[in-house]
């Protein structure tokens, strides 16, 4: 099974050649040679996945050890390949998103001056994606873990010239590193109490509750950094900065899921610890409903999607934390479809509109973006889980099981999806029907002086080949996807494909009674319905509605100031004190002082060198005098 | 009746002190030098007091010892002064201090 | 071992120094033929009216060939160095009677720890010689820069106390020159201060170690010595206290050198006022003679005070990682901020000395190799920005990226580095590091991990107010990117960065034996160190060089079997067992698995 | 004052007091003066083993012999012959105590010869070495400096080779009597070298200076004889000691009031603190290469006076002295140190440094025991070298009238000289203590020493004032390597701006007059200066000085006055000593001639830093000064 080696493989040579030979290489071509790349990657796991079909369910594990990466004593880490059903099915949609995005990229980055180091990074993230899903220890997907996010990194800040894009790209990294001291952190007590990272080694023990709890959360602390849950989830919203397939791969489809991959993977972990598997459901749903509401009012069409991704995230754990692992991940593959195609849906709106990204100056493009449109309403319906689209079935599956937890998580579920229908709707009211706004501010730049909008003529225009054509595949998958784990017919394909990892033991079946599932289904259903009902009705004619837009959700309840305010501002005024008043002041002063004190003594000193005879000799006669008094208390003792 | 040698000894540090004392409170260079001698000769005093005592003729002949080497001393000492004062009309030991700090 | 024959050791050492000697024999032409008070003894940047970068001229020809013939050496010497059979002690022994009245040899070796030192030392020397554009009297600063080179080699590789202080102390000269001679504004004041600190510092070394050895003395037949191994044997037999106060002096003039956190204000204004090529080699190599003494010196010879005292040094460094992360972060100035970073790293060396886990020494050892790399890339990389620039305040850049993006680029790659992106260098250290240390003291590397997030704050922030942003300073528009000759100085310690951090197990596998041989000795000496035992390595020593106290074949103790030359023989200074001495056939297995 | 007469006389007379003396019989028996004379007259017969002062007798000799040269040959006919014969005196001494190292009797453990007045022993041998070196060196150091100063004559090497002498006998005395004998010839001669130079105000009250407290000290060091004297019934050394070792003492308070008064004395002569207060005068007053021989030889034979003494005499008694030998050394060390870092004068900081080196020596001293003694006198052996070396270029620096006595002296001085600024630095770097160096093995060896009697205390307050005295050993340094180029005030550098106005103050090493890359408005004045200085010569008026280098001196303070501890002693302070300041910086200013380096001074300053490093990086020296103690 060697073709294992070259899913890493593939992407990794592509990103080395990009990275000397980009500039070379140039425009068409480094985006081409990327995207063979991942579509070369794509193909060996498929290749590798065929092969595993072929094994018994309880076999369909292959190692493949590269080498041996860290061994001192005892630790003995190999950069070595687990492939499994739990990986291969992440690699999967992980290398297929990517291609497809990688493929879109040629277009969306026309033009840019940096576009080979864009496609670098491009496949610098697949590989760091793959890595970490592939590597057979946890430490060696921490190492994919760090890739992907010094790739995100890189990808968020990649037009460095923009501050905000710089910031944002520090912020998220900053904040995935909060996550990560959880997870090295985490790593610490793997390697304590079991002497190994390895998968193999770790996920067969027996634990004690209190440490499977430490242990459990500290691993969902990076999961929460890494797919940004509460209260880690500010830097999400601002990685928007990055170009819109960036958007789309790292922060929609891929990259964020990882914690959900790695919650996954620790599942026969987490099983010990209810408390674990209760904040983790708790924390999802929170986060779930909190990004909703934030989403029902953000004005930047990509900010909406972000938000809609925090609040999808927190489904996804809910899932998990609800014990029902498959529809979490169910979800989160559903999810990358239908998210992936929003993202670049609304990419192409923006590549239309030359770079315009506010809601509120677009209006009727359906007319003008005959391919974009529809696949965005694809989009919309499955994110709003309108039957029988993707989001439907997956969500649906996710709702049961939280129901099963605690009805409270469900209802919260609920209300989520009724605000996700919501601001769905409002999204796709603004953006493709009512007026065209953008009319005006395409003349106003353009008097601005930005020919560039100016020369095309103000109308907008359909994206080339190279975006539309993914949009398409990415569209029929948000349609069709649902059907690789419906809930029957026997068509629980996903649930059957990972049945070896999560067997009765570590996610115990629970059944929820048909009649109880068919009305879950309805009320969701109708919850959804009425969100989108609500946002038609309430969106369909004015632009602006000052009251169901209050202030504090537009600034998303004041958390992104409030922690500045809080904790950074703190933080920041300790740092200061630190540097300049106790270390300039008081180490180095103290040092300064002592020197000084040298320094000034002998200035003092100086003046006992009058140059008068007769002071000398009172200097001598006075150490003689001392040295008798002393010698003559030494006799008389 | 002989005066006890502790009288002697006490004589002769209360001249060393003198001695000493002039050189800290004179200015005058020459009378510095001569309680110097004052010094030196109640040392002198100490020898041969203790000599007596101890019935050691060799206490008394440092004494000579002594002699010469103020003898010495006293040449060198007034070539010095002279040769310092020769181009200077006062001759007190505080207008020498050009060297100090 | 292969070279027998060829004292290598004593070559490395001493041809730096003939360099040294050489340049400052070479006429002084190439000096004294430009205008005089400009060029000669310049500060080093880019004045108004540039002072004129000096060709390489016959001294630096000397100092290219002898850093070079120097580093084809430590190839040579670390391609020799065995790694079968674990060899786990000293290798090359090489002792000659220096001073016999004190019982001083002429006594060097190299084992795993210091293979990779002086390796490092050797690779960036020649880098900080001729990467920066050097300015002014290359004749003395190429002297200098030998003069340190050989005497940072003296100090890796001797077994000799006497020795080791002398090559200790020495370093400060030729480093007082360098910043004096070609820092910044405020060069003499940086110079003064580093001296002056890092000699009282030392002061308590000397009294230590001098303590030692008269201590020593008398259990060793009344022969006063300052061999190594020697002295490593018998300490264990003195009082506990003494062993204690000894271990204290060590530890303090360490704590400078390193520069612990109280003890780190001389370190910011050096490194910030030290030309480019004295920062790489101050912050590269002469941190690392600290560290390294605080290990050599400190828990192999004193275990039981290192012991003691190691809850002591592992709040230090929790302390100096986060006090130290802290302050960089305010840093106004890149170069500042960079020598505030380096506080940083090397507490984490510290932190893992003193976890006494194999895994924290080894990632200590490692982090002293990395920083090396990392900051000396780092220094080098700011220097040439500084040269284009001519300011590294922050306020004064942004934006870079946009006329230098291979430079940007380049950077990223060392600040990802520094940050402990896996897959570089710094993430293998450093996580070594904090593993070892949870698994012994488990809160300290709790707060100490708390540097992985700080880290990227710091730097990251660094980063984009030099090369990200708007450019808002018009002389940021057209900055000259890095050249190919500046990267292809810069690549030696680039493929280092990543050879160590994707493939460290050429490194760890010579490093370990020799730091299971030592924390074995820790836990024979001092049970108070409660050395894990998670080691189950196999190691061989060199004859005459087993150092634990009790009988041979104590509790599973390694010891050598061949045991003629076995404990005193190395002690007294006569003429000794030569260069290359046999490895001992005999191997140990130390402890169980956990 | 002939040395033959004084040393013969001396053990004729010492052995009627030692003979009269087998420890005890005087007291309570009645044994009359009249015998006592008479054993005195027959003792005229003792022989007297002239091998044991053969260093003595050729230092004392030769001196006559130069004077009586100097009578018989025509005025100013030959005045080079003078140093050379001198030199070869020297030589002849040193041959001499060659020879007597290889056949110290006693199997090595030394004797004590002429009626119990001369120890002729390794330790008195080693001594005579050292002092027949320096005689060696300052003559050949003095030679251009007489002749520049137009002050060459014959006296001069008559009285180096009489102090030399009496150096010597201080350390082969074996009596009090003979000591204070040894102490007072060197000291005679020694005053009229401080007061040598007629010309110089300065010379003379250095001259007056130090016979007045020199006188002074003797005085007390007399009296502490005779208060010794007193208690123990003798002035040997030996008999002291083996009186102490025997006998309870009725009056014990005598005894330690006598050793007080010695120890006041002694430390006088080697200046420690707080008996120092003359060094600095009489150092900066003296003529140079005087001075670097008294520096080495009065405080040697201080030295060698106070091992006898307290090592020997009163080594029972070390409880009472060590405490106080303790409390001087501490003070020494750290008082010599501060005041160097406050001097500006090249000659007065090398005096208060060589206060702080004695402090060393102290440090061995007061170990008192046989590792304390050798680590002792190899610091003076190697301080001799360093200090001769260091004066013989500070002599090369001042040039004529020594009118550049300042640090700033030395500015740019590895531009102007470079071999001279290496030399120099070397020797500075010894007296900080450097490795490689013989003043590092030197305090390696004091400190193993104090740690051998568990002095952990002492020996890191040793070190701690090494790292203090680097300071100022340092500040010359840096200032000998400086290029007089101004440094930028902005903690960062400028921008590379063309025009270069920004920033540019003088700064730091300053109080420089700024030359090249300084706005013409700025130096405008000091160029002024430069031309005024040049024209003025050696030595500057006043009034056309002061204001520009004080301006310069002011604004190099404005920037440092913040934290520029550590660099605070380069600029010169305000107030403090303008007069001084101000010639240095137009003195500085003028100093485009370099340095006349004479050959012969090139000689004495090679020998000193070859010695210097030899003897750090090997080990003969060490093996040369155990060898004098271990035999002891």
């Amino acid at each position: 099974m060697n073709a294992a080696y070259l899913i890493p493989a593939l992407p990794l040579i592509g990103a080395i050649v990009l990275l000397f030979g980009g500039r070379r290489l140039r425009e068409p071509l480094s985006g081409w040679l990327a995207t063979i790349m991942a579509v070369g990657s794509f193909v060996a796991t498929v290749i590798v996945w065929v092969s595993l079909l072929g094994k018994q369910a309880s076999a369909r594990s292959i190692d493949k050890n590269i080498f041996t990466w860290v061994p001192v004593n005892s630790l003995h880490v190999n950069a070595g390949l687990q492939l499994d059903p739990l990986s291969i099915l992440w690699c999967l949609f992980v290398t297929g998103v990517g291609s497809l995005i990688t493929l879109y990229s040629i277009g969306y980055m026309h033009g840019d001056p940096s576009f080979s180091r864009f496609f670098f990074l491009l496949n610098a993230f697949v590989f760091s994606m793959i890595v970490l899903v592939l590597a057979d220890n946890y430490l060696f997907s921490f190492f994919g873990w760090e890739g992907v996010g010094f790739c995100s990194y890189g990808l968020i800040g990649f037009w460095f010239d923009r501050d905000t894009a710089a910031v944002a790209a520090k912020k998220a990294f900053v904040t995935n590193r909060v996550g990560d001291y959880g997870f090295m952190i985490a790593l610490f007590l793997l390697f304590q109490h079991f002497g190994s990272f390895n998968y193999r080694d770790v996920l067969h023990s027996h634990l004690s509750g209190s440490f499977a709890t430490g242990l459990a959360l500290m691993l969902f602390l990076g999961a929460v950094g890494k797919s940004a849950q509460i209260p880690l989830y500010m830097w999400l919203p601002d990685a928007m900065e990055g170009p819109t397939p960036v958007s789309a791969l790292i922060h929609a489809a891929t990259m964020v899921t990882a914690g959900v991959y790695l919650v996954a993977r620790s599942a026969p972990i987490i099983h010990f610890s209810s408390a674990a598997q209760w904040t983790i459901s708790i924390i999802g749903a929170a986060t779930a409903l909190l990004a909703a509401t934030i989403a029902c009012n953000q004005n930047d069409i990509k900010r909406v999607l972000a938000y809609s991704t925090v609040s999808q995230l927190g489904y996804m754990f809910l899932g998990e934390g609800s014990g029902d692992y498959g529809a979490g991940i169910y979800h989160t593959v559903m999810h990358a479809f239908f998210k992936a195609l929003l993202f670049l849906s609304a990419g192409a709106v923006i590549h239309a509109l030359h770079d315009e990204q506010n809601m509120k100056r677009m209006g009727n493009l359906r007319r003008y973006l005959p391919i974009t449109f529809p696949a965005f309403m694809i989009g919309f319906l499955a994110l709003a889980a309108i039957p029988p689209f993707d989001g439907f079935w997956s969500k649906d599956a996710i709702l049961a099981a939280a129901w099963h937890k605690s009805p409270a998580l469900w209802a919260v579920g609920v209300l989520t999806a009724f605000l996700t229908a919501y601001y769905m709707t409002r999204q796709v009211v603004l953006v493709f029907f009512g007026q065209s706004r953008w009319f005006d501010h395409a003349k106003e730049r353009g008097a601005a002086g930005d020919h560039h909008v100016y020369e095309a003529g103000g109308v907008p225009h359909e994206a080339p080949a190279t975006m539309t054509v993914p949009l398409v595949i990415l569209a029929a998958a948000s349609v069709l996807g649902w059907l690789l784990d419906a809930p029957f017919g026997g068509l629980d394909f996903i649930n059957k494909w990972l049945a070896p990892l999560f067997p009765p033991t570590v996610a115990p079946a629970f059944s929820v009674a048909t009649g109880t599932k068919w009305l879950i289904g309805l009320v969701s259903v109708a919850f959804a319905l009425a969100g989108l009902a609500s946002g038609v009705a309430a969106w369909r004619r004015a632009v602006d509605r000052p009251r169901l837009e209050p202030a504090v959700l537009e600034h998303a309840w004041y958390i992104d100031e409030g922690v500045s305010r809080t904790v950074a501002g703190p933080l920041t005024r300790m740092a200061n004190t630190f540097s300049f008043v106790i270390d300039g002041r008081l180490v180095d002063g103290l040092v300064r002082a002592v020197s000084g004190s040298f320094a000034a003594s002998g200035r003092q000193l100086r003046r006992v060198q009058t140059g008068y005879v007769r002071n000398y000799a009172l200097g001598i006669s006075a150490g003689a005098v001392i040295i008798l008094f002393y010698v003559s208390l030494r006799a008389g003792s | 009746m002989s005066v006890p040698s502790a009288w002697y000894l006490v004589l002769a540090a209360v001249l060393f002190g003198l001695g000493a004392t002039g050189l800290l409170i004179r200015r005058n260079v020459l009378v510095m030098f001569m309680c110097i001698e004052l010094m030196l000769n109640a040392v002198n005093l100490t020898f041969v007091t203790f000599s007596r005592d101890l019935n050691d003729i060799g206490g008394q002949v440092n004494v000579f010892f002594v002699l010469v080497v103020a003898a010495a001393e006293v040449v060198v000492g007034l070539a010095i002064i002279v040769a310092m004062f020769r181009r200077r009309a006062a001759a007190t030991a505080d207008d020498i201090h050009i060297l100090k700090g | 071992m292969k070279t027998t024959g060829l004292p290598i050791l004593n070559i490395i050492v001493f041809l730096p120094l003939a360099g040294a000697i050489i340049c400052l024999l070479l006429p002084s032409a190439s000096w004294s033929s430009t205008s005089l008070r400009r060029s000669s003894w310049s500060t080093g940047r880019p004045a108004p009216a540039p002072g004129p970068v000096s060709t390489l001229g016959p001294a630096g020809i000397v100092g290219l060939v002898v850093a070079l013939l120097e580093l084809a050496f430590v190839i040579f010497l670390v391609i020799d160095y065995p790694t079968s059979g674990h060899a786990a002690g000293f290798q090359f022994v090489s002792r000659h009677s220096w001073i016999g009245a004190f019982g001083i040899d002429w006594s060097l070796g190299v084992d795993g720890i210091s293979l990779f030192l002086v390796a490092m030392t050797a690779l960036l020397f020649p880098i900080a010689m001729f990467g920066p554009t050097l300015r002014g009297n290359s004749r003395a600063f190429m002297g200098w820069m030998l003069l340190l080179e050989a005497a940072c080699m003296g100090t890796f590789l001797s077994l000799d106390l006497f020795v080791f202080f002398v090559m200790f102390e020495i370093t400060l000269v030729p480093g007082y020159f360098l910043v004096a001679g070609w820092g910044g504004a405020r060069r003499n004041y940086a110079a003064m201060k580093f001296f002056i600190y890092t000699f009282a510092g030392s002061a308590f070394l000397f009294v230590a170690i001098i303590a030692l050895v008269v201590l020593a003395a008398p259990r060793n037949g009344g022969h006063q010595t300052f061999d190594l191994i020697t002295l490593a044997r018998i300490a264990g037999s003195l009082p506990h206290a003494d062993q204690v106060l000894i271990f204290c002096g060590f530890a303090v003039a360490f704590a400078v050198k390193i520069p612990l956190v109280p003890f780190h204000s001389w370190l910011p204004d050096t490194y910030t006022e030290a030309p480019t090529a004295g920062s790489m080699i101050l912050a590269g190599i002469l941190f690392k003679l600290g560290a390294y003494g605080l290990l050599r010196l400190g828990i192999y010879v004193v275990p039981v005070g290192a012991a003691d005292m190691a809850p002591v040094l592992l709040t230090l460094a929790a302390v100096g990682i986060v006090y130290g992360s802290l302050i960089t972060i305010m840093q106004k100035d890149l170069k500042r901020l960079v020598a505030y970073a380096s506080i940083v790293d090397v507490a984490f060396i510290v932190l893992g000395f003193f976890a006494f886990s194999s895994q924290g020494v080894t990632g200590g050892v490692l982090e002293m190799v990395n920083h090396g790399l990392t900051t000396g890339a780092i220094f080098f990389l700011v220097g040439i920005v500084w040269e284009r620039r001519g300011t590294l305040r922050f306020s004064d850049l942004g934006g870079l990226q946009k006329s230098m993006p291979i430079m940007a680029a380049v950077f990223l790659a060392v600040v990802m580095s520094a940050i402990g992106l896996p897959g570089l260098n710094g993430f293998v250290g450093e996580f070594l590091v904090l593993v070892g240390t949870f698994a012994t003291h488990r809160w300290w590397a709790v707060v100490a991990t708390v540097a992985v997030i700080t880290a990227a704050v710091y730097m990251l922030w660094a980063y984009q107010r030099v090369f990200h942003g708007p450019v808002l300073n018009p002389a940021n528009d057209a900055v000259a990117d890095i050249s190919w000759r500046e990267l292809a100085v810069v690549a030696p310690l680039l493929v280092g960065i990543v050879f160590l951090g994707v493939y460290p197990r050429p490194f760890l596998e010579r490093v370990t034996p020799s730091v299971n041989y030592l924390l074995d000795r820790v836990e024979q000496a001092a049970p108070n160190a409660h050395v894990p035992k998670t080691h189950n390595v196999t190691y061989s020593l060199p004859a005459n060089q087993d150092v634990r106290g009790g009988p041979p074949g104590a509790a599973g103790a390694a010891s050598a079997s061949g045991s003629g030359g076995a404990g005193s023989g190395g002690s007294s200074g006569s003429v000794p067992s030569a260069a290359g001495s046999t490895p001992g056939s005999a191997t140990a297995s130390a402890g169980g698995s956990k | 004052m002939s040395g033959v007469v004084l040393a013969t006389v001396s053990g004729l007379v010492a052995q009627t007091s030692g003979g009269s003396n087998p420890s005890g019989c005087a007291i309570g028996k009645a044994g009359d003066s009249v015998s006592g004379l008479c054993r005195a007259a027959n003792s005229l017969h003792i022989s007297v083993a002239y091998s044991a002062i053969l260093p003595v007798l050729i230092l004392s000799i030769g001196g006559l012999v130069l004077l009586a040269v100097s009578a018989v040959l025509p005025k100013r006919i030959y005045p080079g012959l003078y140093p050379v014969l001198s030199t070869v005196v020297g030589g002849v001494s040193l041959v001499a105590s060659v020879w007597q190292w290889y056949n110290v009797p006693g199997h090595g453990q030394g004797m004590v010869e002429i009626g119990g007045q001369i120890f002729f022993d390794h330790f008195a041998v080693l001594f005579a070495i050292l002092v027949s070196v320096a005689v060696i060196l300052s003559s050949i150091a003095s030679d251009s400096y007489l002749r520049r100063e137009g002050l060459d004559g014959v006296e001069a090497y008559v009285l180096i080779l009489m102090s030399g002498t009496g150096a010597v006998l201080m350390a082969e005395s074996a009596s009090l009597i003979s000591l204070f004998l040894g102490l007072e010839i060197m000291s005679i001669a020694l005053y009229v070298m401080a007061a040598y130079h007629r010309r110089r105000a300065e010379s003379g009250e250095a001259g007056l200076k130090y016979f007045l407290l020199g006188s002074f000290s003797s005085a007390i060091f007399l009296y502490g004889i005779a208060l010794v004297y007193g208690a123990t019934g003798s002035t040997e050394l030996v008999l002291i000691a083996n009186h102490l070792a025997t006998n309870v003492l009725s009056n014990g308070g005598v005894l330690l009031a006598g050793m007080a008064l010695l120890i006041v004395g002694l430390g006088f002569k080697v200046a420690a603190v707080p008996f120092h207060l003359w060094t600095p005068d009489v150092y900066q007053g003296s003529p140079t290469p005087f001075t670097g021989y008294m520096a080495a030889v009065a405080k040697a034979a201080g030295f060698a006076g106070l091992l006898r003494v307290l090592d020997q005499g009163l080594l029972t008694q070390q409880t009472d002295w060590r405490p106080v030998i303790w409390v001087i050394t501490v003070l020494t060390l750290v008082i010599g140190s501060v005041l160097a870092i406050a001097s500006r004068d090249l000659k007065r900081m090398l005096a208060y440094s060589s206060v702080s080196q004695a402090g060393y020596v102290l440090v061995g001293v007061q170990a008192a025991t046989g590792t304390g003694k050798s680590a002792a006198l190899f610091y003076l052996f190697t301080y001799t070298f360093i200090v001769i070396g260091s004066f013989a270029v500070v002599d090369a620096i001042q040039g004529q009238g020594e009118s550049r006595s300042t640090i700033w002296a030395v500015r740019g001085l590895s531009r102007r000289q470079p071999l001279l600024a290496a030399a120099m630095l070397v020797l500075l770097l010894a007296q900080a203590g450097v490795p490689f160096t013989s003043g590092f093995l030197g305090k390696f060896y004091v400190i193993q020493a104090a740690v051998g009697q568990g002095q952990y205390y002492l020996a890191v307050i040793a070190m701690l004032t090494a790292a203090v005295a680097a300071f100022f050993y340092l500040r010359v340094a840096l200032l000998m390597y400086s290029s007089g180029v101004p440094a930028v005030a902005a903690t960062t550098p400028p921008a590379p701006e063309p025009s270069g106005s920004t920033g540019d103050l003088p700064y730091g090493d300053a109080g420089e007059p700024t030359d090249v890359g300084v706005p013409a408005e700025r130096v405008g004045a000091a160029s002024a200066m430069t031309t005024t200085g040049l024209a003025a010569g050696a030595v500057p008026s006043e009034g056309g000085l002061a204001t520009p280098a004080r301006a310069g001196g002011a604004s190099a303070l404005d920037v440092e006055a913040e934290e520029d501890v550590f660099a605070a002693g380069l600029a010169p302070v305000p107030g403090l000593d303008p007069e001084t300041a101000d010639r240095a910086s137009a003195l500085d200013a003028a100093a485009g001639d370099p340095p006349y380096v004479s050959s012969t001074n090139a000689m004495v300053i090679f020998i000193s830093v070859a010695f210097t490093i030899a003897a750090g990086v090997s080990s003969f020296a060490v093996d040369f000064a155990k060898a004098a103690t271990t035999l002891f």
